[in-house]
C-alpha cells in the first residue's frame, strides 16, 4: 500500500545519492514540484532516466544533480536545445555529465520491458542508425523463428520513479489520464516509486480500462497541487507554453540561470 | 497569378499537397507537423494524423508546440500509451507515412539529429533521435521537410540518426520489413527525391522564381537536377487563407499562459 | 477505412476455406453471431486460434469448420470440457483435428506481438512445464545483457481475426470496453478483420483512454445485436450462464449436438 | 464445538486462513476463486484479488462462473488486456501468491491439467495449461486446493503442465527469478506442504475427523506426515455463514438468465 507522504518525506527517503531515477511524463504531467524538491534537498550523482528530458532535467543538470543522463530526446520541446543540458555535455559546467542515448521507440520497449519484469526489449529497431556505435548497450538478437535481425535493449529498471498524475482515492490509487506516457510503466519497473498528485478524492471515478495504479504498486503518494506546471495536468490547468519559451533565455546564461534556481527553486522552500 | 507568399509558406503549402487523402501520417513537431495539419484543413479532410506522445488521429485547432500540447490529446480518437504507439502503431505497420524534420541531411538523406562535430566532443549538442530512427524503417515512406541551406544540406552527415539510404546509398537493400525510405524532401527551395538507381537526392522540382544557382549554393554537395525538371505549382489564395490563420491561432495561443 | 458490411457478406469475403482465423474475447464479447456464420457458409480447414475456445469453438469443431486449433485453455468455463473438442481429438469426429497448445502468458504475449508487427514474443514462460515437448513452436533464447534463459513463441498474425464489440461510429471506428481480452491485439496482428457491433452510433462517448480501434485498422464492420450470446457485452446484456451449463448436456452427445446445431445455426439462416 | 460443516466447506475455510491481508493474489477460477473470495469477506479484506480476465483488484459480490464475467469487471479497481495482465501484472512480479487448482497433483506438487494417459493418444483430453505455468513461477508463492482422491494425487503426473518442483524435487533449483512454488496445498482432508529439503508434499495437518488412513487411502503415493502433525483449527460459525450466503447468492445468480 502507497504511503500518503510529504513530497518533503518522499524524497528524502526514496531518493538517494547515486540512485537511478526515473522522472516521467511525456510533455504532459511532467514532475516539475517533485524534481524541485530533488534540488532542494540537493540530491547528488544521480543517473537521470527519461524519454524527453525537458527544462525539468535541465533544472536539475544546471543544479548539479545529475551524473548521467539516459534519454531519446533532450530538447525544449517545440522552442530549442536544452542550455544547461548542452553546456554541461559540451563544457562541463557545472561538471561534466555521461549521456547514454536512445531512440524514443527503444526507451519505450525499455519501459515496457521494465514494467514487465523482464532483463530486456526486442524490438525492429536502430537499422542503419548510427546510434549503436556510441552506445554500447543496443545489441541484436537473431529470431529463432525467422532469422530476422532485431535490436535489443536492457529493460529501464530504476531505483525510484517519480510522475505526476491527476489525483488519488483515499487507498492511494491513484487516476492517470489523458496524455499517459510512459508513466505506469516508469511506476511498475522501478523499486520504488513517488506519485505527486493535484489533489485526494473519495472516489476516483474512472471508466472501467482507465489507467489506474493501484495503491499496492506505489511506495508513497504526496499531494501537490500544480505540481506539474509548467507542464500541464489534464483536466486540471493548461500548458504555460509562455514559459517553456521563456525558458530558453533563463537557461542560456550560467548567471540568470543560477539567480532563477535561487529565487525559484531553493527559495521555494522557505515559503513552503 | 501574382499571389504574395513567403518561401516557407511554399514550403509549408508543397509539403502539405504531398500528403494524400486517407493516408495514415506519423507527424514529427514543427514544419512536418505544419505541413500535415495544413493538408487535413484543405485537401485531404481524412488524413489520420498521429503523434508520438499517443494521440491517435488527432485534429488540433492549433498548432502545438510540443508533440505532447493537451490540444492534441483533447481532439484525438484516443490517447494509447507511448509503448503501445511505438509498438503497435508504428512497428506494427500501421503508418503510411513518416513526416519528418531534421537539423543535417545528406545527399542519400541520411538525417542527423545527433550533434555537430565529433561524438565525444561535439560542437554542438542536438536534442537526439527522438522518433526518427524506428519512423524512417517502420513507415511505409518517409517525407522530410526544412529549410534549404548548405549547413542543413551536407554531403555526409556528422553523424547517421536516422537512416535515409545509408551512407553508400544501399542502407536499404535486402533488409526484411523496412519501408521505402525517403521518397521526397520539400524545402522553401526545391523538391527532391532520390534517384531511383543510385538514391542520391536530386531535384525534381523548382519553387516559383527559384534558380538552379540558389539551390545549388544552399546544398553541400555537387546537386543533381532531374532531366525533366518541374516548376512546383505555386500556392492557391485558400491554401494561403488557411495557413495563414493556422498560424494566427496558433500565435495567440502559445503566446498567453 | 472499414467497411459496413452485412456479417453475410463479411465472412463471405474474408473468412476463406484454410485460412488462419482468430475469433477472440477472453469470456467477455465473444464473437458468437459471426461464429455461426462461418459454421452457416460451411467453411472448412480452418486454423482456429483461441486463447480460451470455449463453446463458440466447440460448435465450430463439432460443425466441421477446424483443421487445427491452436489455444491455451480449452474448456467450457466453470462448467467442464468441451466435449466436441474432446471428441475430436480423442476419437476423431466428425474429423480428426490437430491441436497445438500453449500457455495463456505465451498467447497473450504472442498476440502482443503480432499486433507490434514483430515475428516473436520474448516473455519469462514455460520453466519446467512439459508443454515445450508436445510444442515445437516454443523455443528458448539467451539475453544477451543477463543470460538468463527466456521463452519465445511465434508471434500470431492471422489472416483473419473476429471480434465482437459495443459500437461503431458512422465512420467505423469501434469501442470495447470491459474486459478487453487480447481483442485490440487480434485485430491489428491480422491480414483481415471483422469487427461485430452491438449498434452504429453518432458519438462513441468515449473517453480519452478508451480501448478505441479506428476505422482504417479495420477491414470490416458488421452489425450483430446481441451477437455475443451466450457471452455477453458490458453494458448491454449479462452473460447466460445458464446456456454454458445447458451446452454440457447438448454437446455430451453427437446426435444432440447435431440437433441443435440444425435448429438454432443452420435453420436460423432461414430466418435471417 | 459442535458445529455442522461439511468436508468442502472445510476446504474452503481452511484455503481462506492461508491468505492474509494485505496480500496480492492472482485468483484462478472454482476453489481457489471461492476461497479467495471467503477470506476478503472475513480476516482479509484488503486482500487484492487479480483473475486473469484482466480485473485487477476485484470484489465479486458473487463468485464468478467463469474467469471472465462482467460481476469481476464492475467491481475491480480497473480491467486491463490480457497482455498487460500476464506482462505487467504476473511476470513483472506484483502477484504475491498464485491460488490455482488443477486436476492432477503429483508428490512434489507439479501440476497436470493437460490430459491423462499419452498426449498422442489420450485417454481423458482436459482443458490445458491456461494461465497456471507462469502463475506458479511469477508468483511469489503459491497455493493449491483440490479434493483429495487417489486420481487427483498421483505419484507422478503423466503430463507436467505446471511447475512444482519437478520430477526430481530439483526443478526450481538455481533457476533466477522464480518464485518460491507451492508452499502448501489445501484439501478437503488435510494441509500439505513440501519438505524444507526433498520437496516432497507431507501432510502438516489433519482436518478435524480425518485419520491419517483416510488421507493414506486417497492419495497415491506412501505419503508422510509431518513429526508435529497439528489438528487443523475448525471453521467459526461466522466463517460458515458468510461462506454459505456466498455460495447461495451465486447459485441464484448463476441459475437465473
Amino acid at each position: 500500500m502507497a504511503e500518503f507522504l510529504s513530497l518533503h518525506d518522499a524524497v528524502a527517503r526514496y531518493v538517494q545519492d547515486g540512485a537511478t531515477v526515473a522522472m516521467e511524463g511525456f510533455t504532459h504531467l511532467i514532475p516539475f514540484a517533485a524534481g524541485h524538491e530533488v534540488i532542494r534537498q540537493k540530491k547528488r550523482d544521480l543517473t537521470l532516466i527519461r524519454m524527453t528530458p525537458d527544462i525539468i532535467y535541465d533544472q536539475l543538470i544546471g543544479a548539479g544533480c545529475a551524473k548521467k543522463v539516459i534519454f531519446s530526446w533532450g530538447g525544449n520541446p517545440g522552442v530549442g536545445s536544452l542550455h544547461r543540458l548542452r553546456d554541461a555535455v559540451e563544457k562541463g559546467w557545472p561538471h561534466k555529465i555521461e549521456i547514454l542515448e536512445h531512440s524514443h521507440a527503444a526507451m519505450a520497449c525499455a519501459f515496457e520491458a521494465g514494467a514487465a519484469g523482464l532483463p530486456l526489449a526486442v524490438f525492429r529497431g536502430y537499422i542503419g542508425s548510427e546510434l549503436p556505435s556510441v552506445n554500447d548497450q543496443i545489441k541484436f538478437i537473431e529470431c529463432p523463428f525467422t532469422g530476422e535481425r532485431l535490436a535489443a535493449v536492457p529493460s529501464v529498471r530504476p531505483d525510484v520513479s517519480i510522475v505526476h498524475a491527476q489525483r488519488a482515492d483515499r487507498q492511494g490509487n491513484v487516476l492517470v489520464e489523458g496524455i499517459v506516457g510512459v508513466q505506469k510503466e516508469a511506476v511498475l519497473a522501478a523499486k520504488h516509486s513517488i506519485v505527486t498528485v493535484e489533489e485526494i478524492v473519495d472516489d476516483l471515478k474512472a471508466h472501467p480500462n482507465a489507467c489506474v495504479i493501484p495503491s499496492w504498486a506505489i511506495s508513497a503518494v504526496a499531494v501537490a497541487e500544480k505540481g506539474a506546471l509548467p507542464s500541464y495536468t489534464h483536466g486540471y490547468y493548461g500548458r504555460s507554453n509562455r514559459f517553456y519559451k521563456e525558458w530558453d533565455v533563463i537557461a542560456r546564461d550560467r548567471d540568470t540561470f543560477t539567480q532563477w534556481l535561487d529565487d525559484n527553486v531553493y527559495r521555494a522552500e522557505e515559503n513552503a | 497569378m501574382s499571389l504574395e507568399y513567403t518561401a516557407s509558406e511554399m514550403m509549408s503549402v508543397t509539403a502539405a499537397r504531398a500528403l494524400e487523402n486517407g493516408t495514415t501520417c506519423f507527424v514529427g513537431i514543427g514544419l512536418p507537423s505544419e505541413a500535415a495539419n495544413l493538408a487535413r484543413l484543405t485537401h485531404a479532410p481524412d488524413v489520420v494524423l498521429i503523434y508520438e506522445s499517443g494521440t491517435l488521429q488527432t485534429k488540433p485547432d492549433i498548432l502545438p508546440l510540443s508533440i505532447g500540447d493537451g490540444e492534441l490529446c483533447e481532439s484525438a480518437l484516443t490517447t494509447v500509451a507511448v509503448p503501445e504507439m511505438f509498438r503497435y502503431w508504428l512497428q506494427g505497420g500501421k503508418v503510411n507515412v513518416g513526416f519528418l524534420g531534421t537539423a543535417q541531411i545528406d545527399r542519400f538523406a541520411n538525417l542527423n539529429t545527433t550533434l555537430i562535430g565529433d561524438y565525444k566532443a561535439p560542437k554542438v549538442r542536438l536534442p537526439g533521435g527522438g522518433g526518427a530512427p524506428e519512423i524512417a524503417t517502420n513507415a511505409g515512406e518517409v517525407f522530410i521537410t526544412l529549410k534549404h541551406s548548405k549547413r542543413a544540406f551536407v554531403k555526409d552527415v556528422d553523424f547517421v540518426t536516422t537512416l535515409g539510404f545509408g551512407r553508400d546509398g544501399k542502407g536499404r537493400d535486402n533488409v526484411p520489413n523496412i519501408g521505402k525510405g525517403p521518397t521526397r524532401v520539400i524545402t522553401d527551395l526545391c523538391v527532391m527525391k532520390p534517384d531511383p538507381e543510385t538514391k542520391e537526392l536530386m531535384v525534381v522540382s523548382l519553387h516559383p522564381g527559384v534558380t538552379r544557382e540558389e539551390v545549388m549554393d544552399a546544398t553541400g554537395w555537387e546537386v543533381r537536377f532531374a532531366d525533366q525538371l518541374e516548376s512546383t505549382p505555386e500556392p492557391s489564395e485558400k491554401e494561403l487563407e488557411i495557413l495563414r490563420e493556422l498560424k494566427a491561432r496558433t500565435e495567440r495561443a502559445h503566446t498567453g499562459e
